[in-house]
C-alpha cells in the first residue's frame, strides 16, 4: 500500500484575547491509500484542528499553522500555492462536517452546492454537473435524486442532508475523505445509517479516510487504525483492535473505561478520570495528561513525552507503562 | 457580480451629477411658448461656459429675460379672491390682476389716478359717491366691464363677509361703526335685530325673507346704472379714505359678473346669496382662478411652490399711468413669485441670479451692503453710486406705515388663574391685574424701553422710534415733534418710584409695601419664530431689570395658538403687535389701536373713563369731513396717546428692497401691501451693458 | 417481585402542543403530539430510564411530569396525589420534593447569579433554611457534589462542563427532593467528564435514597444506571421492562434496531454484530403516523399495524410491549 | 473589570472614552469655565453682548465669537454640554424603563398581555419618527403654554425633577418646558424599539433552563422575572441604549433647529445651529456660530457611538477570536 | 406557499385596523388642544373684530366633542343645502388641508414626486455604497481599511443632517454655485409645464428622459446632487455597518469552511456564498430605509428648499394643521405599512428558508 498522507511535526496556535491558545502541538500521522484512520479525542484536544490546519481552512487570523508539513502524494500541503492547493480540496480531498444543517448555504440549491465541486475541478457545465450530481445523490441513497436537486437544504431531513453531504464530498472521486464528527448530531439509527453507507462507499470506491470522533464506539467498528489525541498531541497510535485491546496511554485506558458498555452484563462503577482537559495556553512542557493521570511519576512533569513505537502497530507517548506502573 | 454592479451604478450616478454640476443652463433657453421641439434641446444644453469657481460678486449672471422672480418669505397668499384676502401676500399679487375704479399715483398714498374709472364725484356731505365707468376694457377671460359688474363686485365682497375677513372696513362705511361686525353672519343677525333687543338673533334663526332684505338693502347702497355708465355708493357717513378703497381689493378688485355666475360663484340673486356667505377659502371659485382687468393674468398657484402671471397682451391702457409712466402691455412678460423661508436659501438664489429681488428682513439688510452696486431711497431718482463690484439696486429705509407698540393690558384677566403674571399680586413675584392702570407704571415702561437699541440692533437701522398711533407723514402726526417719551432710566426709576399700587395714597419711593421695595415679576411673550417681537421684549427686559434688581422681566416664546388664544382671554400683561394700513388715512390707525372695540385696544382694555374719551374722539375724527376739520383731531390724539402712555409706542418700521440692477423703474407705495411686487407693470428688466 | 412502594405514577399523559395560525385572529390549525398516552410507576429508590431519540417526547414527558408544561390530558401522582390538579402554592409546596437536573450546564444556570446565589435560592424561595446554617447547607453541598466549598463566590461561566452540572445537582438537591428528574444530564459533556457525573448521581441515590427519572438518548448510559427502562418512539411508550430484561430480550422491533444500532467500543464485537439498519427519518409528530406509530419504519410491519394502535401490553411479567406481532 | 480593559485597549474606543471624560469635565467645570453672571436667574439662558444681529468673529471678550443676537457661543458650548448629557441620558433611561416594563410584561406574561401590547407598540412604531415627534412637540408646547394644571404638568414635573433636579414643589420654569416638551415627544415615540428587543430576549431567555429550575424550585413570577430573566435580557438593551444616547441628542437637535426644542439664547447645541440658518451665504465669514457647537455636538455623538460600537463588539461572542477546535 | 399567502392577507386586514389606531393616536393627541388653539390656524393675525374666532370655531366645528369631530373626518359631512356627503376618509377622502391649500390627496399628488424622486436617486449611492463598503469592510475585518470604514461610519452617523446639509449648501452652492438649491432653475419649469412636455410621472428627471429633453435631465439632476448626498452620507454610514455585520456573520458560518472545502477561490466564496447570505438582513434594512427615508427628508427638504412630503409634514405639524398631520400621517402610515409588507414578503422571496417553510 502507498502511502498518501504523510502528516509530520503540525503545530497550530490561535491568537485569541486571552493569549496564544496552542490548540495543535506537533502531530504527526500517515495515511496508506483506502485506509481508514481514526481520530479519537474530546473536544478542545485538537482532533478537528489537525485536519483542518493540514488543509489550510483554518480561519487566519486568529488561527496559525507554525510548524509542520503535511505531504500528500509526497507534495506538502502547506506550502502549495493558494491555487494548488484548492485543486487539492474538494477534488483530492474532500470534507465531511459534523451539523449537516448549518455547513450547507441555506440560500443555494442542493444541486447547485452538491454539483459546484464539479464545476470548479472538473469545469464540467451546469447540465451535465446536475446529471451527475443526481446520480451520486442517488448513490448515498436520496430518494427520487434528480427532482430533489433544486431543493434547499433545509427540506431534507438531517440524515438525508448528511448523506447529501457525502455526496457532495464524493462527487469528484476525491482519494481521501475527511470525516470530521459527520454522526455527532445525528440519533443512533441514523448514525447507524451513515456509518453503514460510508462502510459501502469505501468499499465501493476505495477512498481511503480520516474519521474524526470523539465515539469510541463508531471507529471501533469503522476504521483500521486509531490514533487517540489529547492536550493537541496524539497521545497513543494503534491497529485499532490492538488499541481496544492493550490500551497503553493512561488516557486511553481511562476513556475505555469510562464508557459504559451495552455487552456487558454486570453493573460495575465506571472509571473515571478527574479533572478536565487542559487549555493550552502555552506550548507544554510537561505531559498534558499529568494533571489528571494517575501513573504520574517525576519525569511526566519535566519532559512531554513523544510518541514512541512500542510495536510495528501500537505507538504510545507516555514514560510509564501502565501494566506494570514503572517506566519503560 | 452584484457588487460590482452596484458600484458601476453608484459610480454611474455619481458622474452623472458631476457633469451637471459643471453644465450651466443656457442663458436664453427658449419660452415655453417657443414650440421647444426635442431635437433643438441637444445643442441649447451645451454649458455656455465653465462655471467660475468662487464666482466674485459681480458676476452675477443676467438670466431670463422676460421673467422677474420674487422670492418672498411671509407665506404665500390664502386664496386669489380679492373679497376673501386679507393679508399681504394675496392682495398682493391680486394688486398686479385685478383693478379698482382708481389707482394710487405712483408712490403717492393719497393721491388717485383713474383706473377702470374716468372720473367721480362726491356729494357736499360725503355721503354719496358716484364713478363714470371705463367703457372697452375687456377681462383676462373675455367679458367686457359694464358698471353692474363693479356694483356685483362690492355686493358680493359684502354679502360673503367671511368671518374676520376685511369687511368690517365697509360694514362700518356703509352702516356705521357699531355695524362693524366680524362677518356677514353677525352682520346679517344685528341687521334684523328688532329695534331695542338686547342680544342680535342667531343667524341660523333668521327667515329667508329677512335675509332677502339683508341682501336687498345692500344693493340699495351700491347701485349700478349701465345705461349711465355709473355706480354709486350710498354711505353712513362720510368716507374720506373712499378712494383708497378703490383702488384696492376693498371696493376694488373688479370682477366680471357674468362669467363668475357661469363659473359657479353667486349670480347676483339675493335668494341665494347665503349660499355664498361666510366660505372657506378653498370654497370660492377664485380661489385659485382670477379673472380681472388688469395688466398681469394667473398662469397658474401651484400652492407650496409658486405663484405665476403672465403678461395680459390686450390690456386697455394706451396712455402713460402719469408722466413717464408705464403704458401699454406690461414690459416684464411673465412673473414668478415662490416663497422660501430660510432667508439663507433666499439670499444664495439672489447671489446666483436666480432671483430678481428677494425678501429680507431688516435684521438681514446689513448682509447685503456689500452687494449694494446703488444704494436708493424711495425710488431711482436717489440713487447714489455703491460699492462698483456690487450687483444690487437697494432700495432702503423706506417708511412703511407700520407702527409697532408694546400694548399694556390695563386691566388683566386672572380668572382661572393668569401664568403671565406669577403671584398675581404686589409681593414682589407677581404683578397685579391693574398693574398697567396706573399711569407711572406705564410711563415707567415707556422711558425704559431703549428705542435705539431697538431700531439699531433689532431693526439694523430700518425704522424710527413711533410717536404714537399715527405714522410719519399721515395726517395727525406731529410734525418737528420729537416724541414725547424718551428711552431714559433715571426717568423710569422717578416713574417707578411715583407709582402707587397698594393705593394707600403714598408713592412707591416713599412706601415699604410698593412696587419699588416688593419688586415685581412678570412675563412678556413672544410667538415662536417672530424675532422683532422677541427683540422688543428683551430689550424692555434689559431696561426694566436695570433700574431695580428686584425687577424680573421673563421673556418667552410661545407656540402661536397659545399667545392668540391668552391674548384673547386679555391674560398677556404686554403685547407687542404691529399694524399694517389697510386704507391710507389715520382713522385706519387710531381705530385699532385706541377705540374700544378695535383689533387691539379691545386688548389693552382701558379703565372706563379713558374708554370713553377715547371713543369719543375718535369717532367724531371719523365722521369729521375734510382735511382741516380732521387734522387737528388726530393731532390730539397722537398727543394724548403719548400722554397718557396708552402704549409704548415703539418704532415705525422701514422697508428695504434689494433689486437685481437690471430692474428698472421701482418706486416705493406703501399702499401696495408688498411695495416690491405691488406694481409690476411698472417695471421693467434691462440687460447689463 | 415484591411490593413496592409507587413514588410517581404517571397515568395515561399526554401533552400536544397547539400550532396556531390563522388570519387577524390566531386559529388552532394543528397540534405537535409530544406526548401522546404515556403510563409508568416509578418506584422509590429506583432508577426509570426513559430513552429515545431526539424529538421522540421524553424530555417533554419529563417537563410535563414536574407541570413545567400542563398537559392536556391524564394524571401524575406524587405519592399519591395528582400533581395536575393542584395550583399555585400547593404544587409549588409539592413540586419542592421533584428537582430536575438539566442537560445543557450552559443553559441552565443563570449567568448572573453566584454558585452560591444559585443553591442557596430554592431555600431562599421555601424558607426551608435561614442564615448561617443556609450557608452552612450550601456548603455541604457543593463537598457532597464534589466542589470546592471556595467557589461559592464564583459564577457559573468560571467553570467547566462537568463543575457546572454538579452545580445543576447540588441546586437539586437543595430542597432534599425525593424525585430528581434527569434530563439528558451527561449529553452534552465529555466523555470522560460524563463517567464523573454519573458516578456521582449513582452516589448519591446511595446515600440520599433518591429515585431518578433517567432520561437520555444514549442506550449504553441508561442501561448503566437504570433499574427500569422505557423506550419511547414519537410520543409513547413502545416498550419497558427491567434493565436486564430489555437489553438481553427486546421484543419491540424498534428497541431491537435500535438496540443494534448503538456502536460498542470492540473491534471485535462491532465486527460480530448485526445490525438491523432502519430505513428513513422519524415522521412528524404533526401528523403522526395512523396506527402504530413505527410502521413506516418497521421491517415486518403488517395491514393492522395502520389500523390499530398497539396498546402497551404486559407480554411477560413486567415486560410491557406495544405491538400488534409480539406474541 | 475585563469589559473595561478591553475598552481601554481598543484605540477608537479608548477616544470615545477620553471624549466623554472630556465632555464630562467640561460640564462639572461649566461654572469655572464660563462663569455666569451673578444676577443670572437661569445659568442655561446665555449671556448676551447687545442686540445685534450680526455674528462677532471670536475676540478677547469672547473667545469663540457671538452668534445671532450676540450670544456669547463659548457660554453656550459649554453650558450646553450640560444640556446635551441630561437630555440624552434622561431621554435614554426613560425610553428603556418603558420599554422594559412593556416589553417584559409582553414577552413575560405572553397571551393577550403580550398581544395587545404588541399591537399598542406596533401602532406607535408605524408613525414616522420625527413626524410624530415634531406634531407632539407643537401640540405639548400648546398645552404648557396654557399653564393650566393636569396631568401633563405632574408628568413635566417628573421629568423635571430627573432632568434639572427640580423640585416638585416649585412651579414649572417656563423656559425648561420647552427643553421637556420636545423630550416629552422623542420619549412618547422612541420607547418601541426597546420594549422589541426586551421582549424578544425575555421570549428567547424564557426558555433557557436556569428559568425552568427556577419555577421548579417554586420561584415566585415575579423572583423569575427580576432575578432570573431581566438580568439576563436587560444587558444588550443597555449597550443599544449607550449608542442611543448620542442619537437621542441629535433628534433634539433636530427638534431644535426646526425651532421645536430648546427656546431661543438657551444654552443648547441644537438650538445654537439653527442660527446658522439665517447665515448660510455667508459662512464662509461666520463659520464660528457653526463651526464650535456643531463640532460640540458631532464630538459628542461620535464618543458615545465609539464607546456603545466597541461595547458592542466586546459583548458580541460572535466578534471575540473563534476559539480552538 | 400557501402560509405566505394567508402572512400577506393577516397583514393586509389588520392594516386599516392600525391606521384607524394610529389615527385615533393623532386624534387624541391632538384633542390636548382647545378649539381656541385650533382656530389659530385659521387665524394668521390678530383678528381684527370681537367674535371673530368664536365664529370660526363654529364654523368649523371645532367645538364639537373630540369624537364627533373624529367621526365627522371618518365618515364626512352632509352638505345642508345639497344634501351631498363631502369628504370622510372612509368614502377616501382625507380632507382639505389648510397647509397645503389643497386636499390631502391633491397636496400628497403635488408633494409626493419630487420627495420619491429624491428617495429614488437616493437609494442608488445609499445602497451601492453602503453595501459595497461594508462588503469590503467584513472582507478585511480588522484591518486598517476596516478600522478606516468603520470610524468614517461613525463618524458619519455622528453629524446631524442638518449640519451636513448646511456645510453641503454652503460649499457645493454658495461657494462653488454648482447644485443649487429648490427642483428646476425657472426655464426648465418652464418648460416642464408648458404643453410640449408630458408630465408622466411628475418625477422631472424621469420624465425628462421619458420626453427626451436631457437638458432638463440635466437640470433635474443638477438640483438634486446636494440633497441626494446629504441623505444618503447619513444612510450609507448605516448601511454599511449593517452590511459588515451581516457580511462578519455569515463570514463566521459553518458553510464558508464547507465552501473552501471544497475548494472554492476565496473570491467565489465570497461572491456566490456569502454575498447572498448577507445580503438578505441587508436588503430589508435597506428597503425599510428607503421607506423612512419619509422621516429623513423632513430636515433634507427643509434646508434645499425642496417642495416635498417632508417639509409639507414639517410646516403643518408646526402649525397645528390637524387634517393635514392626519392625512399625511396615514398616508405615511400606509406606506409605511404597504412597504412592511412588501419587505416581508421580498424577505420570503429571497430567503428560501422563509418561501418553503
Amino acid at each position: 500500500m502507498t502511502e498518501i498522507l504523510s502528516v509530520q511535526g503540525l503545530e497550530t496556535q490561535f491568537r485569541t484575547r486571552e493569549g496564544i491558545v496552542h490548540a495543535v502541538n506537533g502531530v504527526s500521522f500517515n495515511l496508506d491509500e483506502g485506509e481508514t484512520l481514526g481520530i479519537v479525542g474530546e473536544s478542545g484536544c485538537g482532533k478537528s484542528v489537525s485536519v483542518m490546519s493540514m488543509l489550510r481552512l483554518i480561519p487566519s487570523p486568529p488561527g496559525q499553522v507554525v510548524a509542520g508539513k503535511a505531504l500528500y502524494q509526497g507534495k506538502d500541503l502547506l506550502k502549495m500555492t493558494d491555487d494548488e492547493i484548492r485543486h487539492v480540496r474538494g477534488a483530492q480531498i474532500s470534507m465531511v462536517f459534523q451539523d449537516p444543517m448549518t455547513f450547507f448555504n441555506p440560500v443555494l440549491t442542493i444541486g447547485k452546492q452538491v454539483s459546484e465541486p464539479l464545476e470548479i475541478h472538473n469545469g464540467m457545465n451546469k447540465k451535465m454537473a446536475y446529471e451527475r450530481a443526481a446520480k451520486v445523490l442517488e448513490m448515498v441513497g436520496i430518494p427520487k435524486a434528480k427532482e430533489r436537486l433544486e431543493d434547499y437544504p433545509h427540506q431534507f431531513s438531517g440524515g438525508m442532508r448528511q448523506r447529501v453531504m457525502i455526496a457532495m464530498a464524493l462527487i469528484t472521486n476525491p482519494q481521501l475523505l475527511i470525516a470530521d464528527e459527520p454522526t455527532t448530531a445525528l440519533d443512533v439509527t441514523i448514525q447507524a445509517q451513515i456509518v453503514e453507507l460510508v462502510q459501502r462507499l469505501r468499499e465501493e470506491l476505495g477512498m481511503a479516510i480520516i474519521w474524526i470522533t470523539h465515539d469510541l464506539g463508531i471507529i471501533a467498528g469503522l476504521a483500521k487504525r486509531v490514533a487517540v489525541m489529547y492536550g493537541g498531541c496524539i497521545v497513543e497510535e494503534a491497529e485499532v483492535k490492538e488499541l481496544y485491546a492493550n490500551p497503553m496511554h493512561p488516557y486511553t485506558r481511562g476513556l475505555l473505561g469510562s464508557l459504559p458498555r451495552m455487552d456487558e452484563s454486570d453493573h460495575r462503577r465506571l472509571v473515571s478520570i478527574d479533572g478536565m482537559p487542559p487549555i493550552l495556553m502555552e506550548k507544554p512542557k510537561s505531559c498534558p495528561f499529568l494533571s489528571r493521570c494517575t501513573y504520574a511519576v517525576d519525569h511526566c512533569k519535566t519532559e512531554n513525552p513523544a510518541l514512541k513505537s512500542l510495536s510495528p502497530n501500537h505507538k504510545v507517548a507516555c514514560w510509564v507503562d501502565p501494566n506494570t506502573g514503572r517506566e519503560f | 457580480m452584484r457588487n460590482k454592479l452596484f458600484v458601476l451604478m453608484s459610480l454611474l450616478v455619481m458622474a452623472s451629477m458631476l457633469l451637471t454640476a459643471c453644465g450651466q443652463q443656457p442663458a436664453t433657453q427658449a419660452a415655453p411658448t417657443a414650440a421647444a421641439s426635442t431635437a433643438a434641446s441637444e445643442s441649447a444644453a451645451e454649458p455656455t461656459k465653465a462655471p467660475e469657481a468662487a464666482a466674485p460678486v459681480s458676476a452675477v449672471e443676467f438670466k431670463n429675460p422676460d421673467t422677474i422672480t420674487y422670492i418672498t418669505g411671509a407665506g404665500e397668499p390664502e386664496t386669489l379672491d380679492p373679497a376673501w384676502t386679507y393679508e399681504t401676500a394675496g392682495s398682493t399679487t391680486e394688486l398686479n390682476i385685478y383693478e379698482g375704479l382708481t389707482f394710487f399715483k405712483r408712490e403717492k398714498t393719497d393721491e388717485f389716478i383713474p383706473a377702470l374709472a374716468t372720473d367721480w364725484k362726491t356729494s357736499d356731505d360725503g355721503l354719496t359717491w358716484t364713478f363714470n365707468i371705463r367703457k372697452g376694457v375687456k377681462f383676462h377671460e373675455g367679458g367686457t366691464l359694464e358698471p353692474h359688474d363693479v356694483a356685483y363686485t362690492a355686493q358680493r365682497a359684502f354679502l360673503q363677509g367671511r368671518i374676520d375677513g376685511w369687511q368690517w372696513i365697509v360694514y362700518e362705511a356703509f352702516y356705521g361703526p357699531d355695524m362693524a361686525m366680524a362677518g356677514i353672519k353677525d352682520f346679517a343677525a344685528a341687521f334684523s335685530a328688532p329695534a331695542g333687543a338686547k342680544e342680535p338673533p342667531k343667524f341660523e334663526t333668521l327667515k329667508p325673507e329677512q335675509l332677502v332684505k339683508v341682501c336687498e338693502d345692500v344693493k340699495t347702497k351700491i347701485v349700478a346704472d349701465d345705461d349711465a355708465g355709473t355706480v354709486t355708493y350710498h354711505f353712513k357717513q362720510p368716507v374720506p379714505w373712499m378712494l383708497a378703497l378703490t383702488s384696492q381689493q376693498f371696493l376694488g378688485g373688479i370682477l366680471d359678473k357674468e362669467w363668475m355666475a357661469e363659473n359657479g360663484d353667486w349670480d347676483g340673486d339675493c335668494k341665494t346669496w347665503t349660499k355664498y356667505a361666510d366660505p372657506s377659502a378653498e370654497n370660492t371659485i377664485l380661489f385659485k382662478k382670477a379673472n380681472g382687468t388688469g395688466p398681469y393674468k394667473l398662469d397658474h398657484w401651484t400652492p407650496g411652490e409658486e405663484i405665476v402671471l403672465t403678461a395680459n397682451e390686450n390690456y386697455w391702457r394706451t396712455e402713460p399711468m402719469w408722466e413717464g409712466g408705464p403704458s401699454g402691455v406690461a414690459s416684464i412678460k411673465r412673473v414668478v413669485i415662490k416663497n422660501v423661508d430660510e432667508w439663507g436659501t433666499r439670499l444664495s438664489m439672489l447671489q446666483a441670479g436666480d432671483a430678481d429681488e428677494i425678501y429680507t428682513p431688516p435684521q438681514y439688510r446689513k448682509e447685503l451692503e456689500p452687494f449694494a452696486k446703488q444704494t436708493c431711497g424711495t425710488d431711482e431718482s436717489s440713487c447714489k453710486d455703491d460699492k462698483a463690484d456690487g450687483f444690487l439696486t437697494y432700495f432702503r429705509k423706506l417708511p412703511m406705515p407700520a407702527i409697532t407698540p408694546g400694548q399694556f393690558n390695563w386691566q388683566m384677566n386672572v380668572e382661572g388663574g393668569n401664568p403671565y403674571i406669577g403671584s398675581g399680586k404686589l409681593d414682589g413675584n407677581g404683578i397685579p391685574a391693574n398693574f398697567f392702570s396706573d399711569i407711572h407704571i406705564r410711563k415707567a415702561f415707556s422711558a425704559c424701553f431703549d428705542y435705539d437699541a431697538m431700531v439699531k440692533d433689532a431693526l439694523a437701522g430700518e425704522g424710527v422710534q413711533a410717536q404714537g398711533p399715527i405714522p410719519q407723514g399721515m395726517m395727525g402726526y406731529l410734525k418737528d415733534q420729537a416724541p414725547l417719551n424718551k428711552f431714559d432710566t433715571a426717568t423710569c426709576e422717578a416713574e417707578f418710584k411715583k407709582a402707587d399700587l397698594d393705593g394707600d395714597g403714598k408713592a412707591a419711593g416713599e412706601d415699604d409695601d410698593d412696587i419699588w421695595s416688593k419688586g415685581f415679576y412678570m412675563q412678556i411673550a413672544y410667538n415662536t419664530g417672530n424675532d422683532t417681537r422677541r427683540m422688543a421684549a428683551e430689550i424692555l427686559k434689559a431696561g426694566i431689570e436695570s433700574v431695580n434688581p428686584k425687577f424680573t422681566v421673563a421673556v418667552l416664546a410661545m407656540p402661536w395658538p397659545v399667545l392668540l388664544e391668552s391674548r384673547r382671554q386679555g391674560k398677556l400683561p404686554i403685547y407687542v403687535g404691529g399694524w399694517v394700513e389697510d386704507y391710507h388715512d389715520p382713522h385706519n390707525w387710531v381705530n385699532p389701536f385706541l377705540y374700544s372695540q378695535g383689533a387691539y385696544g379691545r386688548i389693552v382694555n382701558m379703565t372706563a373713563d379713558y374708554k370713553k374719551k377715547y371713543d369719543d374722539i375718535i369717532i367724531s375724527g371719523a365722521k369729521a369731513n375734510g382735511v382741516e376739520a380732521r387734522t387737528p383731531i388726530y393731532e390730539s390724539i397722537q398727543k394724548m396717546a403719548q400722554e397718557d402712555a396708552v402704549d409704548i409706542w415703539m418704532y415705525q418700521q422701514m422697508e428695504g428692497f434689494p433689486f437685481q440692477s437690471w430692474i428698472k423703474g421701482f418706486y416705493f407705495n406703501p399702499a401696495y401691501g408688498n411695495p416690491e411686487y405691488g406694481w409690476i407693470y411698472s417695471l421693467s428688466k434691462v440687460a447689463p451693458k | 417481585m415484591e411490593e413496592r412502594k409507587v413514588l410517581l405514577k404517571v397515568d395515561r399523559l399526554v401533552k400536544y402542543f397547539p400550532i396556531n395560525q390563522g388570519f387577524i385572529f390566531k386559529q388552532h390549525s394543528g397540534d405537535v403530539h409530544a406526548v401522546d398516552d404515556v403510563s409508568f410507576d416509578i418506584y422509590a429508590g429506583e432508577t426509570l430510564g426513559l430513552v429515545g431519540e431526539s424529538g421522540c417526547g421524553k424530555s417533554t414527558t419529563g417537563r410535563t411530569i414536574l407541570q413545567l408544561y400542563r398537559p392536556t390530558s391524564g394524571h401524575v401522582y406524587f405519592e399519591g396525589q395528582d400533581l395536575v390538579k393542584m395550583k399555585g402554592e400547593t404544587l409549588r409546596k409539592t413540586r419542592k420534593k421533584m428537582q430536575m437536573i438539566f442537560q445543557d450546564p450552559y443553559a441552565s444556570l443563570n449567568p448572573r447569579m453566584t454558585v452560591g446565589d444559585i443553591i442557596s435560592e430554592p431555600m431562599i424561595v421555601h424558607n426551608t433554611y435561614k442564615g448561617s446554617a443556609m450557608k452552612e447547607r450550601v456548603v455541604h453541598l457543593l463537598e457532597l457534589v464534589g466542589l470546592n466549598p471556595a467557589f461559592i463566590k464564583r459564577y457559573p461561566h468560571e467553570f467547566s462542563g462537568g463543575q457546572r452540572q454538579r452545580i445543576g445537582i447540588a441546586r437539586a438537591l437543595a430542597l432534599d427532593p425525593d424525585l430528581i428528574i434527569c434530563d439528558e444530564p451527561i449529553a452534552a459533556l465529555d466523555v470522560s467528564v460524563q463517567a464523573q457525573v454519573v458516578n456521582l448521581l449513582e452516589d448519591l441515590q446511595r446515600d440520599l435514597k433518591l429515585t431518578y427519572l433517567f432520561i437520555a438518548h444514549d442506550l449504553s448510559m441508561v442501561k448503566h444506571i437504570s433499574n427500569r427502562v422505557a423506550v419511547m418512539y414519537l410520543g409513547i411508550i413502545a416498550e419497558k421492562a427491567t434493565r436486564d430484561e430489555l437489553y438481553s430480550h427486546p421484543l419491540h422491533p424498534y428497541t431491537k434496531a435500535l438496540l443494534s444500532a448503538v456502536p460498542i467500543p470492540d473491534p471485535v464485537a462491532e465486527e460480530k454484530r448485526k445490525r438491523v439498519i432502519l430505513e428513513g427519518d422519524v415522521p412528524s409528530p404533526v401528523n403522526p403516523p395512523s396506527g402504530c406509530r413505527f410502521r413506516t419504519r418497521c421491517p415486518i410491519a403488517e395491514k393492522i399495524c395502520e389500523e390499530a394502535r398497539p396498546e402497551l401490553r404486559e407480554v411477560n411479567p413486567g415486560h410491557f410491549v406495544a405491538c400488534h406481532l409480539v406474541k | 473589570m475585563d469589559v473595561v480593559r478591553r475598552l481601554l485597549k481598543n484605540p477608537t474606543s479608548l477616544l470615545g472614552i477620553i471624549l466623554l471624560l472630556g465632555f464630562v469635565f467640561v460640564a462639572i467645570a461649566a461654572p469655572v469655565i464660563a462663569p455666569p453672571a451673578k444676577s443670572s436667574r437661569n445659568v442655561y439662558l446665555i449671556p448676551r453682548d447687545g442686540f445685534g444681529n450680526q455674528p462677532k468673529p471670536p475676540n478677547e471678550k469672547h473667545i469663540m465669537g457671538t452668534t445671532e443676537g450676540q450670544y456669547d457661543i463659548l457660554y453656550g458650548v459649554v453650558w450646553g454640554t450640560r444640556t446635551a448629557f441630561r437630555v440624552g441620558i434622561v431621554i435614554t433611561l426613560i425610553t428603556t424603563l418603558i420599554g422594559l416594563i412593556i416589553g417584559s410584561l409582553a414577552g413575560f406574561y405572553g397571551g393577550w398581555v403580550d398581544e395587545v401590547l404588541m399591537r399598542i407598540t406596533e401602532v406607535f412604531l408605524v408613525f414616522p419618527f420625527l413626524l410624530a415627534a415634531i406634531t407632539l412637540t407643537s401640540v405639548l408646547q400648546t398645552v404648557y403654554g396654557r399653564g393650566e394644571a393636569n396631568f401633563l404638568v405632574v408628568l413635566a414635573k417628573g421629568l423635571a425633577l430627573l432632568t434639572f433636579g427640580q423640585s416638585p414643589a416649585k412651579d414649572l420654569d417656563p423656559i425648561q418646558i420647552q427643553i421637556l416638551t420636545g423630550m416629552l415627544a422623542i420619549i412618547v415615540f422612541g420607547w418601541m424599539t426597546y420594549a422589541r428587543v426586551i421582549r424578544g430576549n425575555i421570549l428567547s431567555v424564557k426558555e433557557y433552563e436556569y428559568a425552568l429550575a427556577a419555577r421548579l424550585i417554586g420561584a415566585s413570577d415575579m423572583r423569575i422575572l427580576f432575578r432570573h430573566l431581566l438580568p439576563n435580557a436587560v444587558f444588550p438593551v443597555l449597550v443599544l441604549a449607550s449608542m442611543d444616547i448620542g442619537s437621542y441628542v441629535l433628534t433634539f437637535a433636530a427638534l431644535s433647529f426646526l425651532g421645536l426644542g430648546a427656546q431661543r439664547g438657551y444654552a443648547d447645541w441644537g438650538q445654537m445651529i439653527s442660527f446658522a440658518r439665517s447665515w448660510i451665504p455667508s459662512l464662509g465669514q461666520y463659520w464660528f456660530i457653526v463651526v464650535y457647537p456643531g463640532l460640540a455636538i458631532i464630538l459628542f455623538v461620535l464618543a458615545w457611538n465609539l464607546v456603545g460600537d466597541a461595547l458592542r463588539d466586546v459583548l458580541d461572542p460572535r466578534m471575540r477570536g473563534r476559539g480552538n477546535d | 406557499m400557501s402560509s405566505m399567502l394567508s402572512f400577506i392577507i393577516r397583514r393586509l386586514l389588520i392594516l386599516p385596523l392600525l391606521l384607524i389606531a394610529v389615527t385615533i393616536l393623532i386624534f387624541s393627541m391632538l384633542s390636548m388642544l382647545t378649539p381656541y388653539e385650533r382656530v389659530s390656524l385659521y387665524v394668521k393675525d390678530i383678528p381684527k373684530r370681537q367674535g371673530a374666532m368664536e365664529g370660526l370655531i363654529k364654523k368649523y366645528g371645532l367645538d364639537d366633542p373630540v369624537p364627533v369631530q373624529y367621526w365627522r373626518w371618518m365618515a364626512g359631512t352632509k352638505n345642508p343645502d345639497t344634501g351631498e356627503i363631502e369628504g370622510g376618509v372612509l368614502r377616501g377622502n382625507l380632507g382639505w388641508s389648510k397647509t397645503g391649500k389643497g386636499t390631502v390627496w391633491e397636496v400628497i399628488g403635488r408633494r409626493l414626486p419630487a420627495t420619491a424622486e429624491l428617495a429614488l436617486w437616493t437609494a442608488i449611492p445609499m445602497i451601492g455604497i453602503g453595501i459595497y463598503l461594508g462588503v469590503v469592510s467584513a472582507v478585511n475585518h480588522n484591518k486598517l481599511l476596516d478600522q478606516i470604514l468603520r470610524v468614517f461610519s461613525i463618524v458619519g452617523w455622528s453629524i446631524p443632517v442638518f449640519v451636513f446639509g448646511l456645510i453641503v449648501l454652503l460649499f457645493f452652492y454658495a461657494k462653488l454655485g454648482w447644485f443649487p438649491p429648490g427642483r428646476l432653475s425657472d426655464w426648465a419649469s418652464q418648460v416642464v409645464q408648458s404643453s410640449q412636455f408630458i408630465r408622466y410621472t411628475n418625477m422631472n428627471s424621469i420624465d425628462a428622459l421619458l420626453n427626451g429633453r436631457l437638458d432638463i435631465f440635466r437640470d433635474a439632476v443638477r438640483h438634486l446632487v446636494l440633497p441626494v448626498i446629504t441623505l444618503a452620507y447619513l444612510d450609507w454610514a448605516y448601511l454599511l455597518r449593517v452590511t459588515r455585520s451581516s457580511m462578519l456573520d455569515t463570514l463566521n458560518q459553518d458553510y464558508m469552511t464547507t465552501a473552501r472545502a471544497k475548494g472554492l477561490s476565496e473570491n467565489k466564496v465570497i461572491r456566490r456564498h456569502a454575498l447572498p447570505n448577507a445580503l438578505i438582513p441587508v436588503v430589508t434594512v435597506g428597503a425599510l430605509m428607503l421607506i423612512g427615508l419619509l422621516n429623513g427628508v423632513v430636515i433634507t427638504e427643509t434646508i434645499f428648499n425642496i417642495p416635498g412630503m417632508g417639509s409639507f409634514l414639517a410646516e403643518s405639524a408646526i402649525s397645528l394643521d390637524v387634517i393635514s398631520v392626519l392625512g399625511i400621517t396615514m398616508f405615511n402610515c400606509l406606506i409605511l405599512l404597504v412597504g412592511n409588507l412588501i419587505v416581508d414578503i421580498l424577505y420570503g422571496v429571497i430567503d428560501p428558508r422563509i418561501r418553503l417553510r
